[in-house]
């Protein structure tokens, strides 16, 4: 805009528009004070609010008689039997991760741990789907680097591991990295708390970090406008996360919880105490009193404003009542964390900041020093409130519709289908070692152990299959489960077709989960968009929302929560529309490890789904031959089902020995990698009808998968894929040293293995 | 090309958090000092390089600090050349 | 009569649970001991476990050696009682002057989280009395600051008196004559960094630290007597 | 009680490794610094502690280097109050 910032009205400074101000002002019948309006910009902000993306999220399907809690809590909880249930939950930190990548990714894995255990659930796995441009700049190495280093750092520290997740690497992402962090707990059921501020007289006792200047309009701001990476003007806003304060903070509020000592808890995210305050009494009907007096500040001459708007890490909220905070107090001692008594609920509908009004009427105190006064005074209103807002008004933010349009490129796009030319230059008869060998080593297809040996992801003794698996595999202690999880996304096929593409990131995640055996239980979504204003982007937002809640309801998953981040772009370049799906799946027994994605000497080879030309957005098109554009592969819901209870079954009844859905790069790089899992070669035949070799191997058709069959079972396997009305292909075995697809392509397992291994090392540490 | 010594200090910029600072400040109480406050912890890093003057040493050492020595987005440094 | 192992829990610990899981796996009973209360309860054997004490900060262990809890610890370990101390305990053994040497940062500056391969160098130790000296186990790291570094002397010292419990075979973080973990010169007190409560099971990869975990167990049933 | 603010060096001492030091001087010919050697890391303390004079103020925090604030084993330290 023209104006330059500082001589802009304080509202468009703080983010509002005209408009809001107007809401603003009719919502209090007055102009707002200073703090009022910094608290409306920050919960009215495209972060806290969801204005553009609200309309549109009501389309998921949410029900399903094992969920307990759906969409709009901190997590989305489901029952998975024996008196358990777990807690999910996926959120972006991308805008803070590209200004200070470490720190940026720290945080953003403490405050999703922080959503699952403010439910009563004890954190147990994390994952990462992590997007970055192409590693061959040394800004996006950087970038990658101090990512990974900062979910390290925390995670590994917090003592949560990190048992999955996603590198992907492509040029859309260069300016604005994706750094989505996904988390699990498990609860007994009893134990699930909500974020409810119930019971006028009850005390809000902060818990964990004191309030600094740090993370002033944070999160919130960082995320709700585009901007240039590394901008001086948001440097202010870095937080530093405390891993040592989190780890005290989840003991403390687990026994909390157990010790029935809190009637709701609630984490600070972004909008830091006006949002957790405001919310946790809108949500139970009530009021909310707070004194800013009481919050332990981190720096001198801390005013209101920062204060209640403050995104400092490691704190909670948990509402107690008169009674117990004595106990609390004394739990909070014994695990060295700070606590205080900074509001209390009222019956009046209204969220009220006072300055110095606690102590003058006596409220109950602080940690360490022991409680003053009586618990429950009437409050006296000589002290008049610096803030007086309606309770739910911060809370319920504009909803805008935003104009959507498709892309006028659209067309043209979808036109350039990458199948002719790579015809022509891959004609039958090619010989493609070379380009397997290509694939093989792109960073997105490559080896992720350079990412996944700097995390702990074994914690708790419960990863049956971590890292490397399709799903990662945890077991449930104490009971004959297991969970199943993965998360995926495919932004390609979104730009190509955004309804098409919503259905194939739902699909990979299901058929990831299902070839763990598992039946997919729940779904969460982080859905990373562009700038919002941009009308091509809102079609894109619609459309995979769409997309995703048609494979939901198709293949019968509950999403129970989700996120979204838009302004992901550099200057005016919008990143492809990447939604990321995170599907839990549940294994009712699990006696042993499931099989796999490996390939046992003398294992049969069978190709279970339609190999069908599907080279639109393909790795090898896009990536390897820089052809982007086409359609993406047809995503028949049906059939997936069909192919998903299929796989899970055989797995179940371990009637297969080794099992990996096609993905990046197609089948081809699908045997590849169940022959280097498996240290044996393969001899197989790759003729299927209407595909040229080419598009065989390196097409990426959705819902098939590939299985090692031990030859006695090969009948049974194809009769069973027969009777579920799936195509089933015994395409060679597994043999040699040498992966061979006779006429096609014919490379040495050594040289399929260091190409797999070596690239990312290599990229990361160049000699 | 004569060598130069570098002495590197890497403090937090004010305002950052520093939980290793507040830690120590936490557990020297238990260890008998309840007279400390205001526990900082940072970094220093002791370099030889070889350049053709002191000013040209300084200036290569604060672009080292700038690109990977310190994360100038956090973090504040010094650099003093003998 | 059940054997008593009591864990130390420290703030910022965080394979406490992993031990006492494991170590009731293999028929033992498991305990926390908090780590500000200055006692054992009169435990058989103590296991310091891995994680963050204190959030590693200033330094591994430098702070959590002085919890009171490590009073009792010291006094079990000097009255011949098993003390082992993996990870983060091992780590704390040393700062606490029952181990010598220290545990600085990997070479390479990396976190490493893998399964690496252990030789087993001696057998008249708390850890490895039921392991057999060349055995090799498949035991997996889990750490940022498992080099292991001393001076000369001291490890002449270690050499000398056969105090080098485990090695790497192939060594990951660059510590000193690969050695993976060391015990006090009567046996009784062994640190080392890889974790064999991650290796108890078979269903999780491995259960080659079973033998290790035995050997604790079966040290404390018989005392300090069998050591040495 | 005055306040004297005290600044620790904390290194390590002489043939002890650095890895930290080590892997710096490794990465910065990548970055084009050819000219870079002996780079050592090491930690800096600065905190504030109350104490009738500046010796007795010394004496406390080489006391809190001892016990804490340095590891003997592998690390030298030295104290400077102003
Ligand atoms: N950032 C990461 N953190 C942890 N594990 C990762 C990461 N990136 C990839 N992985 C692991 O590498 C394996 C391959 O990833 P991917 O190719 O995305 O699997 P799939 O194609 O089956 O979805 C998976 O097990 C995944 O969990
Ligand atoms: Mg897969």
């Amino acid at each position: 805009m023209a104006e330059p910032r500082d001589e802009q009205p304080l509202h468009r400074r703080l983010g509002l528009t005209d408009d809001e101000l107007a809401a603003v002002v009719e919502e209090l019948g007055r102009e707002p004070t200073h703090l009022e309006l910094a608290m409306y910009s920050v919960m009215w902000s495209e972060h806290c609010s969801y204005k553009s993306s609200r309309a549109f999220l009501s389309r998921f399907p949410t029900e399903a008689p094992w969920v307990l809690v759906g969409p709009g809590e901190g997590a989305g909880v489901v029952d998975i039997g024996d008196g358990l249930a777990v807690a999910v939950r996926i959120e972006s930190h991308n805008h803070p991760s590209a200004v200070e990548p470490y720190q940026g990714a720290a945080t953003g894995v403490g405050g999703i741990i922080r959503d699952i255990f403010s439910m009563g659930a004890r954190p147990i796995a994390l994952m990462d789907p992590l997007r970055f441009g192409s590693l061959d700049d040394a800004r996006t190495r950087y970038l990658f680097e101090g990512v990974v280093s900062g979910i390290s750092g925390y995670g590994n520290s917090v003592g949560v591991p990190t048992v999955g997740g996603e590198a992907v690497f492509d040029d859309t992402y260069r300016g604005n990295p994706l750094v989505n962090v996904f988390c699990l707990g498990i609860l007994p059921t009893e134990r699930l708390v909500l974020a409810r501020a119930e019971g006028p007289g009850n005390l809000a006792v902060l818990l964990g970090s004191s309030t600094g200047r740090d993370g002033i309009g944070g999160a919130s701001v960082l995320a709700s406008a585009s901007f240039e990476a590394g901008d001086e003007a948001k440097r202010p806003s870095v937080q530093v996360g405390d891993p040592f304060e989190e780890k005290r903070l989840i003991e403390a509020c687990i026994e909390l919880v157990d010790a029935k000592l809190a009637v709701g808890v609630q984490d600070l995210g972004a909008a830091g105490l006006s949002c957790a305050a405001s919310e946790t009494a809108a949500k139970a009907g009530a009021g909310m009193d707070v004194d800013v007096a009481r919050v332990t500040k981190r720096e001198p001459g801390m005013n209101p404003v920062e204060v209640l708007t403050s995104e400092s890490q490691e704190r909670m909220l948990a509402i107690v009542e008169p009674a117990d905070l004595d106990a609390v107090l004394a739990l909070a001692r014994r695990w060295e964390i700070r606590a205080t008594v900074v509001g209390r609920v009222t019956d009046s509908a209204r969220f009220r900041v006072y300055e110095g009004l606690f102590d003058a009427v006596g409220v109950a105190g602080e940690n360490p020093e022991p409680p003053i006064g009586d618990a429950a005074p009437e409050i006296s209103s000589d002290v008049p409130p610096i803030a007086d807002v309606p309770v739910g008004s911060l809370g319920d933010g504009p909803l805008y519709h935003r104009p959507f349009a498709r892309p006028a490129g659209q067309d043209v796009l979808q036109a350039a289908d990458p199948g002719p030319p790579l015809r022509d230059e891959f004609p039958a008869g090619a010989d493609l070692s070379g380009e397997l060998l290509a694939l093989l080593a792109t960073p997105t297809i490559a080896d992720k152990t350079w990412v996944s040996r700097q995390y702990d992801h074994q914690l708790f003794l419960n990863t049956v299959a971590g890292p490397g698996a399709d799903a990662a595999v945890l077991r449930v202690k104490g009971t004959a489960k297991a969970l199943a999880l993965s998360t995926d996304g495919k932004a390609r096929f979104c730009r190509l077709d955004p309804r098409t593409g919503g259905r194939l990131v739902v699909l990979e995640a299901a058929r990831n989960v299902a070839c763990s055996g598992a039946r997919p239980i729940a779904l969460v979504n982080c859905l990373n968009f562009g700038n919002p204003e941009h009308p091509e982007v809102m079609w894109h937002f619609s459309e995979v929302v769409e997309g995703m809640s048609e494979a939901c309801e198709a293949l019968g998953i509950p999403v129970v929560g989700g996120n979204v981040s838009f302004y992901n772009a550099s200057g005016d370049d919008d990143i492809d529309p990447t939604p990321v799906a995170g599907v839990v799946g549940l294994i009712d027994e699990l006696r042993d490890p499931p099989p796999g994605a490996r390939l046992r000497p003398g294992d049969d080879i069978v190709v279970l789904g339609e190999i069908r030309p599907a080279l639109g957005g393909s790795e090898w098109a896009a990536i390897v031959h820089r052809l982007d554009g086409g359609m993406p592969p047809v995503a028949d819901l049906e059939r997936a089902r069909a192919v998903h209870e299929l796989v899970a079954s055989l797995v179940r009844d371990r009637s297969i020995s080794g099992v990996h859905d096609v993905s990046d790069g197609g089948l081809a790089v699908a045997l590849a990698e169940m022959a280097v899992a498996g240290e044996v070669g393969i001899r197989v035949e790759l003729h299927f009808d209407g595909c040229t070799p080419a598009e065989a191997c390196f097409g990426e058709p959705a819902s098939v998968v590939v299985c090692a069959v031990n030859p006695h079972e090969t009948a049974a396997v194809c009769g069973a894929a027969a009777a579920a009305g799936v195509p089933a292909r015994v395409v060679g075995v597994a043999a040699g040293d040498r992966l061979i697809a006779k006429g096609v392509f014919d490379v040495a397992l050594t040289d399929a293995t260091h190409a797999w291994r070596d690239a990312l090392p290599a990229l990361m540490h160049p000699r | 090309m004569p060598a130069f010594h570098a002495h590197v200090e890497v403090t937090h910029r004010p305002g950052i958090a520093d939980p290793a600072g507040a830690t120590v400040e936490r557990a020297l109480p238990a260890l008998g000092y309840t007279n400390v406050a205001q526990v900082h912890i940072g970094k220093t890093i002791n370099l030889v390089v070889d350049a053709p003057d002191a000013q040209s040493a300084r200036d290569q050492v604060t672009e080292m600090c700038e690109r990977l020595l310190a994360n100038p987005v956090i973090e504040a440094y010094e650099v003093v050349i003998s | 009569m059940t054997v008593r192992v009591g864990v130390v829990l420290f703030p910022g610990t965080n394979c406490e649970l992993d031990v006492q899981y494991a170590v009731e796996q293999l028929g033992g009973s498991a305990e926390l001991l908090w780590h500000a209360d200055d006692t054992t309860n009169g435990v058989d054997a103590i296991v310091v476990p891995g994680g963050f004490a204190h959030g590693d900060y200033l330094r591994t262990g430098a702070i959590a050696r002085f919890s009171p809890v490590m009073n009792a610890v010291g006094e079990h370990a000097r009255a011949g009682g098993p003390v082992i101390g993996i990870c983060n305990g091992f780590q704390v053994l040393c700062e606490a002057h029952l181990l010598p040497g220290a545990l600085q940062k990997n070479a390479g500056l990396k976190f490493l989280c893998e399964t690496v391969a252990l030789r087993v160098e001696t057998v008249s130790t708390a850890l490895t009395n039921l392991a057999r000296v060349g055995d090799v186990l498949r035991v997996p790291i889990n750490h940022f600051e498992g080099n292991y570094v001393c001076d000369e002397r001291t490890l002449e010292e270690l050499r000398a008196e056969e105090r080098v419990v485990v090695r790497y075979v192939d060594n990951p973080n660059g510590s000193l004559d690969d050695i993976a973990g060391i015990c006090n010169s009567e046996g009784n007190v062994v640190g080392l960094m890889p974790h064999p409560e991650r290796a108890s099971d078979a269903l999780l990869g491995s259960n080659d630290g079973v033998v290790l975990l035995k050997s604790l167990l079966a040290a404390a049933t018989t005392g300090a007597t069998m050591l040495v």
